[in-house]
């Protein structure tokens, strides 16, 4: 059957996913079979009996114990065993691993932020290994939203104000797909992310270099995307108006002065320093209140930033 | 039930064309404010199961607020609508027995109390406003103590305001029968609106009886 | 239709509200006593008022000689009540608390990101 | 077919007494009616327009949903429309309509009354729903709402627009259905014709009354709901809200308590009615009377003790989500027993495929996908992966259109005669009810399978591997919008005709059809006085009021 399988249900990235998908199937038949007979004797009935002539007596058949207790008793008996079957699924797929990888995972409207043991964090792709136990301790920073990943057939709720954890290993190595799947507004239905099931290999990369397309991507485009996801965006514009931070533009060159009196040209080191312990030398004008992007940014998104702040003449 | 014809000249001009007879339609009137009863119940309840797990999530909070209250007043207003529970029953008692003017004056008395609660509650409610005792994002009491008080007292003005406004609905209903007991429109053939203002008046009595508890009393 | 108004007259009225009264006294006196926990203190009181509020439904209310329906209805609303308290308070009894290994610590050092927006919150402010 | 040979016993009642009830009175006059009649017909033409405002809404949502990207609106004006779509459905149509539209009809006329136990509080209960739709309105003009219509905090309480508003509307129509149902249980209790015992009475009034308990039970917990949240926008109480250390799962506690039973609330009297249709359709005995008057009064119960299946993934306790799914098989059971009752009573029947049969049988095949799909829901490790997925949403559209609004669709054409005095054109029936069927199962049935491929729900956008399935759901709703229209059609058609219905064009046995159609002022002339059971099919018909005979 699993050419129906594949037909209702997205791939199968787990264990527990296979044992979703076989409770599923199960109760589809068994539920197709139901439904057949009600149909069956629907459409059966009212053509067989259809009337003839108007004014007859019926027969007096107004109950059958039976019968009635056939279709009490055999429902009964069949739902009690759908309900020890999911209720054994869901409980395994909840037990807590103790070498489980603990990343945590921050919604916000309309973005899913990931921080992973050793500290270094991703926006918007999970970098998970295969078939290593992985335990997401989720909340959120303003309403409700709820992780979803189909490939795992599992999702939870992500609640402000609360931690809840979702636990899972995922055996199929791969890009997987990950919906917000409680409402929250305006961007709910593109409050995506993805979930990368990583070769040990790919993941130890991960954990050093950042994603995979980090390496790849030309140096300016990557430092606009840093720009933009990893929040550089919230304090230092880029059309010269003042914000939290100074703008980016015009900044490449420039000699600014310092809150202490002195004066730095803005150049690589000045910056990098600025990304890695910002308090060091603030300009004047502003407040020292950048926290710091060390184990945030990778070395080539550094170089990306820099470059970008060079294109923004 | 009695088989008699509908729309004939009823025995008496209380009963409604759809009765029966009175009876019929003095137990279905009952049995109508029991029903609504029943779901007063159920929206005061949905307070108290609120207040009742967020006090089990801030016990310190809840012991915070209750400081704020004046267990001396609670008491008397619990007093105040005990006995005016008390009159009522007896002003029902009076109209089912024929005695106007028994009736009248235990109405009355009903009101004197039921008044009485208002005032405290006004001096109490006005006393909170002054100390910015106030719910949720208006709570600017000076005196420190956890910041779930503001949770609190959003509970404490939804619960005894909700109950106030049934006190006085109660108040002009009671009004409205001592004017009709007063004109000797109830008797013992008619005293349905009577009996059942009563039966409205001690739930509000009822809510109370836990209220005050809850409220004022938790240490 | 008023049998009940002859069968419980004024004497027992009169002997409802003094009861009522004393109670009233009995739970506000053991609201100065400590019983020893917060929630001893809390039963006692709603026992009590439970007490009263029996009083109340069964002589001012009449339900003692009233149509049985109406105590159905009447028990059957607390009844529902019930039902709405317990489940509640079976979830969040039951709830795992879950604090993450060393969440706390990295929230004290990320304390200071209220000022300015986080870079774990970047992004579409 | 033999019409009503209604001579008055006697002549004093006067002329007033014999007008049928339609034409009793200016049409001012209707406004303060107490006649559970007129306000019934007055429900039923505020339901079916805000039906008709409700559809609109679910027409442009299907619409943007065409192809993914923007269609025809933005992401904004998407919630709110699916908002407004969801909350005009529940709370001014599928609630009201069977039990104040139908029910207020049909019920003290099934009794032998002349009126349900307090008409005043009928029409005051018709005002305010009139009062709450305005406000909806109102609300709607206003801004708008996009919270969905379940209103989760701690979305409900920051987002812009006039929450508190609709909430408030919400609030008011609560009103409205618990004085309706108070006065249905009252009317069930002290109403009844003599002679007719509990289990004398119609499968329609066992529904009906099963549905008012829920009523006062249960709306009484929404109202306080929702004034919580109105306070909680307001004034900040943070009892729903995580930053003021409230709890947003409690507000699903809170708000399940009330809409799970809501929902056999819009079911119960779905079953009601085709309780009533099979039967009589099939000149048939109700097979199986007591286990589906029971099950009726069960499912009320019980309806109480399973709304934590809502929150499986809500972050409520594992604990509460398997007690919760347990019971919620449970309420299977009774669910199941009436589709076997209702087969079983058309088995040797001799049955008409007139239109309320056909929207009956719709109803048997409609509504066994959505119970039957409620049991992958219930079970805890698959509804996980389904769970606000568009299997849900195909699931409840099943049920509460499916089911509740084709049963409605049943009773509507069951008792139209009666209500108007005039016949359908029956060939025009048929083919709206061809294009209403298969216009639902191509809208709902694709969803199904978009919902188990991971397609969330509240998706204004979506990934192109969902194109195929959303195209084909839109062209249903089309199809099945053309189904209505037609309808529309030809039952104003019937409206402007002379009257021509038969007392009793159905032959049935209940006390509803032995008065004249449209029935008098007073429903009766003289009290009924019980002599069959209401489905006796197998002897002779015995009529109940005297001077009646078909």
């Amino acid at each position: 059957m699993n050419w129906l399988r594949d037909w209702m249900m997205p791939l199968a990235a787990s264990e527990h996913a296979k044992k979703v998908d076989d409770l599923y199937i199960f109760t589809f038949w068994l539920m197709l079979a139901f439904f057949i007979l009600i149909v069956y004797l629907t459409v059966l009935f009212p053509l067989k009996y259809k009337r003839k002539k108007e004014g007859v007596m019926t027969i007096n058949f107004s109950h059958n114990l039976a019968l009635e207790l056939a279709w009490s008793v055999i429902p009964l008996i069949l739902v009690i065993g759908l309900f020890f079957w999911g209720f054994n699924d869901y409980v395994e797929s909840r037990v807590h691993q103790n070498d489980a990888i603990e990343v945590h995972v921050t919604a916000n409207k309309w973005n899913w932020a990931f921080e992973y043991p050793d500290g270094s964090r991703s926006i918007k792709a999970l970098h998970v290994p295969v078939n290593k136990p992985v335990r997401l301790i989720l909340t959120s920073e303003d309403v409700l939203h709820a992780f979803f990943i189909p490939a795992l057939r599992t999702k939870t709720d992500v609640i402000p104000g609360r931690y809840v954890e979702l636990p899972f290993t995922a055996t199929v190595a791969g890009k997987h797909q990950v919906f917000c799947a409680e409402y929250c507004g305006r961007g709910h239905s593109g409050m995506f992310a993805e979930l990368y099931v990583d070769t040990p290999e790919q993941y130890e990369t991960f954990l050093k270099e950042g994603p995979e397309e980090f390496k790849t991507m030309p140096l300016v485009e990557l430092g606009k995307f840093t720009y933009n996801e990893a929040g550089c965006k919230s304090c230092h514009t880029i059309d010269g108006t003042k914000s939290e931070g100074p703008s980016f533009k015009n900044l490449w060159g420039k000699s600014e002065k310092l809150r202490d009196g002195s004066s730095v040209t803005v150049d690589e080191s000045y910056i990098r320093e600025s990304i890695l312990n910002p308090t060091a030398k603030v300009v004047a004008g502003y407040e020292p209140v950048m926290p710091s992007f060390q184990g945030l940014l990778r070395d080539r998104q550094i170089l990306g930033v820099i470059e970008y702040i060079k294109s923004l003449k | 039930m009695s088989s008699e014809s509908y729309g004939h000249a009823a025995e008496h001009a209380f009963r409604q064309h759809h009765f029966v007879n009175s009876e019929q339609q003095f137990d279905t009137s009952k049995l109508g404010m029991w029903l609504f009863l029943a779901t007063e119940i159920l929206m005061f309840g949905g307070l108290f199961v609120g207040f009742g797990l967020m006090q089990a999530n801030y016990p310190e909070a809840w012991v915070a607020g209750h400081h704020h209250l004046d267990r001396i007043m609670g008491s008397i207003n619990t007093v105040f609508l005990l006995c005016s529970s008390f009159t009522m029953v007896m002003a029902v008692h009076a109209s089912s027995t024929n005695q106007k003017s028994k009736t009248v004056l235990n109405l009355l008395a009903t009101l004197a109390f039921a008044g009485g609660f208002m005032v405290i509650k006004y001096f109490e409610y006005s006393h909170k406003f002054h100390e910015g005792i106030l719910p949720g994002r208006y709570f600017s009491y000076a005196g420190g103590g956890p910041p779930e008080q503001a949770m609190f007292f959003g509970f404490y003005f939804a619960m005894t305001g909700i109950h106030g406004v049934h006190v006085l609905i109660g108040m002009i209903l009671i009004a409205w029968l001592t004017i009709r007991a007063q004109r000797g429109e109830f008797s013992s053939a008619y005293y349905t609106p009577v009996d059942l203002i009563g039966l409205y008046w001690h739930l509000v009595d009822l809510i109370w009886i836990y209220l005050f508890p809850l409220l004022y009393l938790v240490s | 239709m008023s049998e009940h108004a002859h069968s419980s007259g004024a004497r027992v009225y009169v002997l409802t509200l003094v009861a009522l009264l004393i109670l009233t006294g009995i739970t506000v006196g053991a609201s100065y006593i400590n019983f020893g926990s917060a929630s001893a203190n809390i039963i006692i009181a709603i026992v009590i008022a439970t007490v009263k509020v029996s009083l109340v439904a069964l002589f001012f209310m009449h339900l003692r000689h009233d149509n049985p329906l109406n105590a159905i209805i009447f028990i059957s609303s607390l009844i529902f009540l019930g039902i709405f308290l317990a489940f509640p308070l079976i979830d969040i009894q039951s709830r795992d608390k879950i604090i993450p290994n060393g969440l706390r610590v990295r929230e004290q050092v990320a304390a200071p990101k209220q000022a300015a927006p986080a870079p774990a919150a970047p992004a579409h402010h | 077919m033999a019409d009503i040979v209604a001579t008055p016993k006697s002549q004093s009642h006067g002329d007033h007494y014999d007008v049928d009830y339609l034409n009793d009175g200016s049409l001012l006059s209707w406004l303060t009616t107490v006649d559970h009649k007129k306000l019934g017909v007055m429900y039923l033409w505020s339901i079916l327009f805000m039906f008709f405002l409700g559809g609109v809404f679910a027409l442009l949502v299907r619409l943007e949903l065409m192809n993914p990207g923007q269609t025809i609106m933005t992401a904004e004006q998407y919630n709110k429309a699916f908002t407004l779509h969801g909350a005009i459905m529940v709370f001014l149509v599928i609630i009201p309509s069977i039990p104040a539209a139908l029910g207020n009809f049909a019920l003290p006329l099934m009794l032998g009354a002349k009126d349900v136990a307090f008409p005043r509080l009928n029409l005051l209960s018709f005002w305010i729903y009139v009062t709450g739709a305005i406000i909806a309105t109102v609300a709607m003009v206003t801004g708008g709402v996009d919270t969905g219509w379940t209103f989760y905090t701690p979305y409900s309480t920051t987002t812009d627009g006039p929450v508190a508003l609709m909430t408030f509307a919400a609030f008011v129509l609560g009103f409205s259905s618990i004085l309706t149902g108070v006065n249905f249980v009252a009317t069930v209790h002290k109403l009844r014709a003599p002679g007719m015992g509990w289990f004398k009475m119609p499968l329609f009034v066992w529904g009906i009354y099963a549905t008012a308990i829920i009523q006062v039970l249960a709306t009484p917990v929404l109202a306080i709901t929702l004034l919580l949240l109105i306070f909680e926008r307001l004034f900040g109480v943070g009892v729903f809200d995580p930053k003021l250390g409230g709890d947003p799962v409690l507000f699903q506690h809170f708000f399940w308590f009330y809409s799970h039973p809501a929902v056999y609330i819009m079911i119960l009297p779905g079953m009601a009615i085709i309780s009533e249709v099979i039967p009589t359709m099939s000149q048939k005995v109700f097979f199986g009377y007591k286990a589906t008057a029971f099950s009726s009064v069960a499912i009320a119960i019980v309806s109480f003790v399973v709304w934590g299946h809502h929150m499986f993934t809500s972050g409520q306790s594992q604990l509460a989500g398997a007690i919760f799914s347990f019971l919620t098989f449970l309420v299977g059971i009774p669910s199941a027993i009436k589709v076997f009752n209702w087969i079983t009573t058309m088995y040797k029947g001799s049955i008409s495929l007139a239109a309320p049969m056909l929207y009956a049988l719709m109803f048997l095949i409609l509504f066994g996908i959505g119970g039957l799909t409620g049991i992958f829901l219930g079970t805890m490790s698959v509804d996980i992966h389904l769970h606000d997925t568009y299997f849900v949403v195909a699931h409840f559209h099943y049920v509460m259109m499916g089911s509740t609004l084709i049963a409605f669709l049943a009773g509507l054409h069951f008792w139209w005669p009666k209500m108007f005095g005039r016949m359908y054109n029956e060939r025009a029936a048929q083919i709206a009810a061809f294009f209403v069927f298969i216009g639902f199962n191509a809208t709902f049935l694709p969803q199904f399978l978009l919902g188990s491929r991971g397609m969330p729900r509240r998706y204004y956008d979506y990934l192109p591997e969902f194109t195929p399935l959303h195209q084909v759901s839109t062209v249903g709703s089309w199809l099945l919008g053309l189904g209505f229209v037609i309808m529309a059609g030809y039952l104003f058609a019937s409206l402007r005709k002379k009257m021509d219905a038969p007392s009793n064009p159905w032959h049935a046995r209940t006390l509803d059809w032995q008065t004249s159609s449209p029935p008098i002022t007073h429903n009766f002339h003289e009290i009924p006085v019980l002599k069959q059971g209401p489905y006796d099919y197998f002897k002779p018909f015995e009529p109940s009021v005297e001077g009646y005979h078909e």
